[in-house]
């Protein structure tokens, strides 16, 4: 497969490896957050960690829509389908993350509440026009990368006048988290020595936004692809920019990344959504201006409006070590509820319940890891 | 910790076998499904075949014939006074295992569960099922367990197979019937269907009428020992004893008559037959036995049947003749002469 | 989430809405609602059952080579001599 | 005029599999339901022991060890590219018991329908079944039929259970998996899977990815013979390799080490993964086997493997490793070392 | 059972059919219409035929209602379930009537329809209330027994304010039947010495409507019970009067039917209902004042006004004799198609479809008769 | 469709609107809309959920009474004799 198998090339990596091997300073700590769960699953999923010097690891960020999504808003989604009976449409990543009472969209599913799985809001759009008895409403997630076709699927529904469509709308933005885990204080602050950025969010909204974390936090950024020599490359880039203390934002993923991202979906997203002053983050709490909720002409397709519910506040597991893992405080196999209560089967915290969360990426493809010596060199065979 | 690494011995969270209901990932087979299994299927039906935990049970068989068989058991509701989907699924392929005179040895079971459906409800169904099984000393040695999506099934399916091995110079099949046979039956007929269609709450009766579900096969080695020469045995559950006759009919190439008279009915399956318009010869039973013998050893074959407790208020109802139509024909209980006809339709839905 | 794959358009629907991409051997049919100017042939990042932006095929060419260059530049010559 | 009196050997009309649906009649033990069995399923899966229409098959096992396996069959669609829900519930069961490296001998089918669906879908599934059978060599000896209320079904389900011999010396067990022990697959993995969901239409793609549904018995028997000291063999069928990997090693108390890079996986069916955000190795099989045995064999195996057509593209992927925690772990295409976990949640809905 | 056991006694059967065979004078035919389904049920399920004497035999009547609804308005009702979308509920007796085009209620089921089957207008009336989404319609069929039950119903759902209840009425009335039967005219005219009058239908109409039988057409009448000991008892009766030449109207079934009838039921009957000009008889042709339909006060909970349906002309089976068997002109076996094409199983004609028919309790109970000789005495051994 | 069945009233509802009906061991609610003056220990003919009409025990008394004395009177005397 073009564009994917080459970067998935071990020779490649091997070399990459003994660069970065050669590259890191002894006596330094390289500690690396990337920030999206993309880049969490794929060093995990392709063991990028066994190819990596002793002295560099890598922090995993907050950047998985799924583990931020407050469990509050989770409860309202499943209140919408249970009280309003409506038909919920959401993507499957969501269907297994733990709401409150034990409930999530699976089990609301298996009680009765008619919630389906879509690959696309095409599909949802697509059940609102094949089923017109019923109100289907679009369980809006993710960051940039995924709000513009959410953004298409609110045009379509106005132009085509589907009066049975709605969306709930929990879009999220990328900059303001990063900004969040930057300006921690003590005791939440974790030393970042560099940050790889954002994969496919930054085509869509390019490498400037980005221009605050040199500038404002003094830390080198390299907008890294998510397959794993693309991780490598960036790695190996902000090892060079760590090394030169120099600090700057860099684009590793040119083959799909701009300056100034895709212009199209960003006039669909400033037509269709506003932002909202203030979105709560599972993890990191209330942040200002970090979110998008559907603009006043859009109004009457939003399914906040149209079917309101009031659901109790929420409360997040005791124990569950989230919020410091989010912002990278702890590792995963710091947490003791970690392969305890908390597994992939049985999420108690955001950062279990995503492949793309650092628990579960570290439960599912690293936990040997902890459990015997690693390998000697770190390298493969 | 090193514990809580561990790739599949334990799961981190039991199963919430109070509150829990089944979800797609149940039948998955992933760590959900292997949990279920584990702590649900295993924990009761536990037995060293099944413990194996391979997709097939593997024994060595007595020697001798062997026979198969298999039935889905569909049942609504699940439970019902007598019995439920996991005692009825063992005894009616028991008895169907037994039915050609075989002493019944393993089991099988193939599960067919709905979205939602609740844990505790299963647990109680295999516990059943689990206690059915060890009552009859007829172990589950192997198993299967899928999910579909709620609305595409009813909760819980059950399709068992049994396996059996036959006594030398036993030779029962439905095709021996001959004329001058003597046509016996286990006990009182349609208290299963009248006691299922009392949970019909649109039906709206009562009755202290429980099914009759028992396994046949300790009845049946009895009958077999008094009258190795029994020419065919038959359970009559869907469609009842006419359904049977019929087919036993059609199967040998013979007509049946028998007496209304001597066809023993519990007089609340009666009223409850007046009451609904139904014909109690139609209604499905789940631990009677329609028997065929030669008629010298008909009061031998009776004597056997009624020592057993399954066949305490056994009958010798009719006899086969010769009829190139195959009727199976009735003297009333009034003195008039009637066919007992295959049903045309169903009488009853989703009785077993 | 955020999961896209590159495929190729190998159709484009005449109303200029829809593309079929394929990705190895396998087809699909893909909104056009978010890129501007795609031409049979090109690659673009499939998300979501949109196509997300194109692929520039001469920085992918780029940023391989320059991976492959960083390791065989760089590298320890212990570990060069592995190789 | 006195044929058409006959109790029961003719209907007066034919069946309409054109344009005829499932009623609960078909279901209910009468008439339509003898009508259903002789004109379709009889007609088509003809043998002998089936022809008996007792409610059991009675045979004589080949003196040795038996084996019991049974397997309920959901999938949805019913037909899709390279078979139908009838071969697959063939094949499905065939191979759990030729993974006892068993010679399969009989198989037992019982089928829930779903009022309302098409006679002419259900010939077709039973035509597909017993031609699938045949092909193998086994026919379906005994059967079942229910019908369950429109909204209470899928169309329609199979439950099949097989029977079949172990040769003398053949000890294949899950729990026999030792340090050392090489780990072969016979062929690319995750066709069945990617093919079913390529029917999906809400996924909106197209392969040319047909499923692998196969029976393996004659594969295994070419196995067996050439090394009886294989130590397990399992199709990794639901949760694909990684779960039936997981469970051997949680059987045998093992780690297993395997490589990525020597998986065989089509390359139609790797892009398909990448599309839909899945991992190969959990997707589902049913014409593939995992073996493993001896290392000192395992050159052998994989010769025996490949000599066979369904064995083609064997490959050694691996070796079990002791390790307490039972981990089944890869190394990664790309040279890095990851865990193959078992499945949380299932991935794929419905796809046998 | 009480009132059941007694009337089902061997030892006064014999003692009956005796009774029958001293009283009938030899030479003499006695033709007796047993008016009722409920009577020609009995007879076959009892084996009355076997204990009358030669001379005496039963001309089975058109009083099943099932037999005789008109296949177009089967259609009608199979195309409000399948257009209108409604819960079409109905009693089991016509769940597998023929309707055209090779359909009937249980294949519009298996097909979609949400047909469901009620044991008595009381559920309907709770499946209203319980499913308010839906709207329930109760296909009411059958003779004044069953007709003040439907009364009780539209009544209720009146009080209530249902709003998702209606009927779709088809009752008929049985003394018009009886009337057109006797009026018939050769060639279709049959004789008939004497008639078994209806059973339940005389506890709600008194014994009073049929005083036309014997004063119109000269023919007596005796008013049986369903029980096979009534139908001899009557049997007697009516050989009594042929015998003595005389024509009355006689009760048998003294113990629940009275000159006058069930006056609640009839003012119920007369509040809910008005008659209709005239309906279709399948066999009878279109009769004058034969039926009922929902009166004016009650026109809102008219299923036939609610939904309006179209369709086409319905044709009987080429071949099927029924006109002339509820005549009382043909038998069963006189029809080509019986037993051959038209089995219980497969019905062609209205004789066949419900057990209660002439056919079918021919079929089911009674065609051994044909198929070998017949037992010598005709009495039970 | 006429079917209708003799069952004994064992307790009526205080709203005088349903009864509870016993037949053989067997007990069912009715309703009692058209019927009046019913007393427990009266028997009814039960159709489709509804009380139909009472039953009169005299009179079935006295039918069964006729019944049998027809058999024994009218018979003719050879039959009579091989009862
Ligand atoms: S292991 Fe579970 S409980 Fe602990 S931090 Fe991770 S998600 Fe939270
Ligand atoms: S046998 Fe069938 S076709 Fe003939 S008269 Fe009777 S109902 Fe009509
Ligand atoms: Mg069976
Ligand atoms: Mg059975
Ligand atoms: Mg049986
Ligand atoms: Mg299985
Ligand atoms: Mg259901
Ligand atoms: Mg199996
Ligand atoms: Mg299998
Ligand atoms: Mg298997
Ligand atoms: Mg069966
Ligand atoms: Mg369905």
């Amino acid at each position: 497969m073009k564009y994917i198998d080459e970067f998935r090339d071990q020779t490649v990596a091997r070399g990459l490896a003994e660069a970065i091997a050669a590259a890191v300073e002894p006596g330094r700590d390289y500690r690396l957050m990337e920030f999206c769960g993309g880049h969490t699953h794929a060093i995990f999923r392709y063991g990028v960690p066994d190819l990596m010097p002793a002295n560099l690891r890598f922090v995993h960020g907050p950047g998985c829509p799924v583990c931020v999504l407050p469990i509050a808003r989770l409860d309202q989604a499943i209140a919408l389908a249970d009280c309003h009976r409506v038909t919920l449409c959401t993507y499957g990543d969501l269907m297994r993350v733990p709401a409150s009472g034990g409930r999530s969209l699976l089990t609301a599913k298996a009680g009765g509440a008619d919630v389906r799985l879509v690959y696309s809001t095409q599909d949802a759009l697509a059940l609102a026009r094949r089923e017109p008895e019923r109100q289907v409403v679009f369980l809006a997630i993710g960051f940039e990368t995924t709000t513009p076709p959410t953004a298409v699927a609110l045009k379509a529904a106005r132009a085509e006048g589907l009066t049975n469509f709605s969306v709930f709308c929990n879009h999220v933005l990328t900059p303001p988290a990063l900004r969040a885990i930057l300006a921690a204080a003590a005791p939440d602050a974790v030393q970042i020595d560099g940050i790889l950025g954002p994969s496919h969010v930054s085509t869509v909204i390019g490498s400037r936004p980005y221009a605050f974390v040199p500038e404002v936090f003094g830390t080198p950024l390299v907008i890294a692809g998510f397959e794993p020599l693309d991780v490598m490359h960036a790695t190996l880039m902000l090892v060079h920019q760590i090394n030169a203390g120099e600090h700057r934002v860099e684009n590793q993923y040119t083959r799909a990344v701009t300056e100034t991202g895709n212009a199209k979906a960003q006039a669909l997203m400033a037509e269709v959504f506003t932002r909202r002053a203030e979105f709560e983050w599972r993890g990191l709490g209330w942040l200002p201006d970090s979110a998008l909720a559907i603009a006043e002409p859009y109004a009457d397709l939003d399914a906040e409006r149209r079917f309101p519910v009031e659901v109790a506040a929420a409360r997040e597991v005791k124990g569950c070590d989230c919020p410091s893992i989010l912002r990278g405080v702890k590792r995963p196999t710091d947490c003791r509820l970690f392969g305890t209560a908390c597994t992939p089967q049985t999420p108690l915290g955001a950062c279990m319940v995503s492949s793309e969360g650092a628990c579960a990426a570290y439960w599912s493809y690293g936990r040997f890891r902890a459990a015997k010596p690693r390998p000697a060199a770190g390298r493969a065979a | 910790m090193a514990d809580a690494m561990d790739a599949g011995r334990r799961f981190s969270a039991r199963l919430d076998l109070a509150g829990g209901v089944i979800e797609m990932s149940h039948g998955g087979g992933g760590r959900a499904m292997a949990q279920l299994i584990d702590e649900l299927f295993c924990r009761h039906l536990d037995n060293p075949l099944l413990a194996q935990q391979n997709d097939q049970a593997l024994f060595t068989p007595p020697p001798g014939r062997l026979v198969v068989s298999t039935d889905g058991h569909v049942i609504a509701p699940l439970f019902f006074p007598g019995g439920d989907i996991g005692s009825l699924a063992v005894h009616g392929t028991l008895n169907d295992v037994a039915m050609a005179g075989a002493r019944p040895l393993y089991l099988a079971a193939g599960f067919i569960l709905e979205e939602g459906f609740p844990l505790a409800d299963l647990e109680r169904i295999v516990a059943s099922m689990a206690a059915a099984a060890n009552a009859a000393g007829v172990p589950v040695v192997t198993g299967d367990t899928k999910v579909v999506e709620r609305g595409k099934g009813d909760g819980c399916f059950i399709t068992t197979t049994g396996i059996g091995v036959v006594p030398d110079g036993v030779e029962i099949s439905g095709d021996r019937a001959r004329p001058g046979d003597a046509i016996l039956v286990s006990g009182t007929l349609g208290d299963h269907g009248v006691a299922i269609l009392s949970q019909r709450e649109s039906l709206g009766f009562e009755t202290e009428i429980g099914s009759d579900s028992a396994a046949l096969h300790g009845l049946v080695a009895a009958m077999v020992e008094a009258v190795p020469d029994i020419h065919c045995l038959r359970d009559p559950t869907r469609g009842g004893l006419a359904t049977t006759l019929n087919e036993l009919a059609r199967q040998s190439g013979v007509g049946m008559q028998i007496r209304e008279a001597a066809i023993p009915i519990h007089p609340a399956v009666a009223a409850a037959c007046e009451l609904l318009g139904l014909d109690a010869l139609y209604v499905a039973n789940e631990g009677k036995l329609v028997a065929i013998c030669p008629a010298a050893q008909a009061e031998r074959l009776l004597a056997a049947m009624r020592a057993h407790p399954l066949g305490a208020a056994a009958a010798c109802i009719g006899e086969v003749v010769e009829d190139p139509h195959g009727f199976v024909q009735m003297e009333t209980r009034f003195g008039g002469q009637r066919i007992v006809d295959w049903l045309a339709g169903d009488q009853l839905p989703r009785i077993c | 989430m955020c999961l896209a794959i590159p495929a190729r358009i190998t159709a484009i629907d005449p109303s200029g809405q829809e593309a079929t991409v394929t990705l190895g051997d396998v087809a699909k049919v893909v909104s056009l609602a978010l890129v501007d100017d795609v031409v049979v042939g090109d690659y673009v990042l499939l998300h979501v059952g949109y196509a997300l932006s194109k692929v520039s095929a001469e920085e992918a060419e780029r940023t391989l080579a320059l991976m492959v260059e960083a390791g065989l530049m760089e590298a320890a010559p212990s570990a060069a001599e592995g190789r």
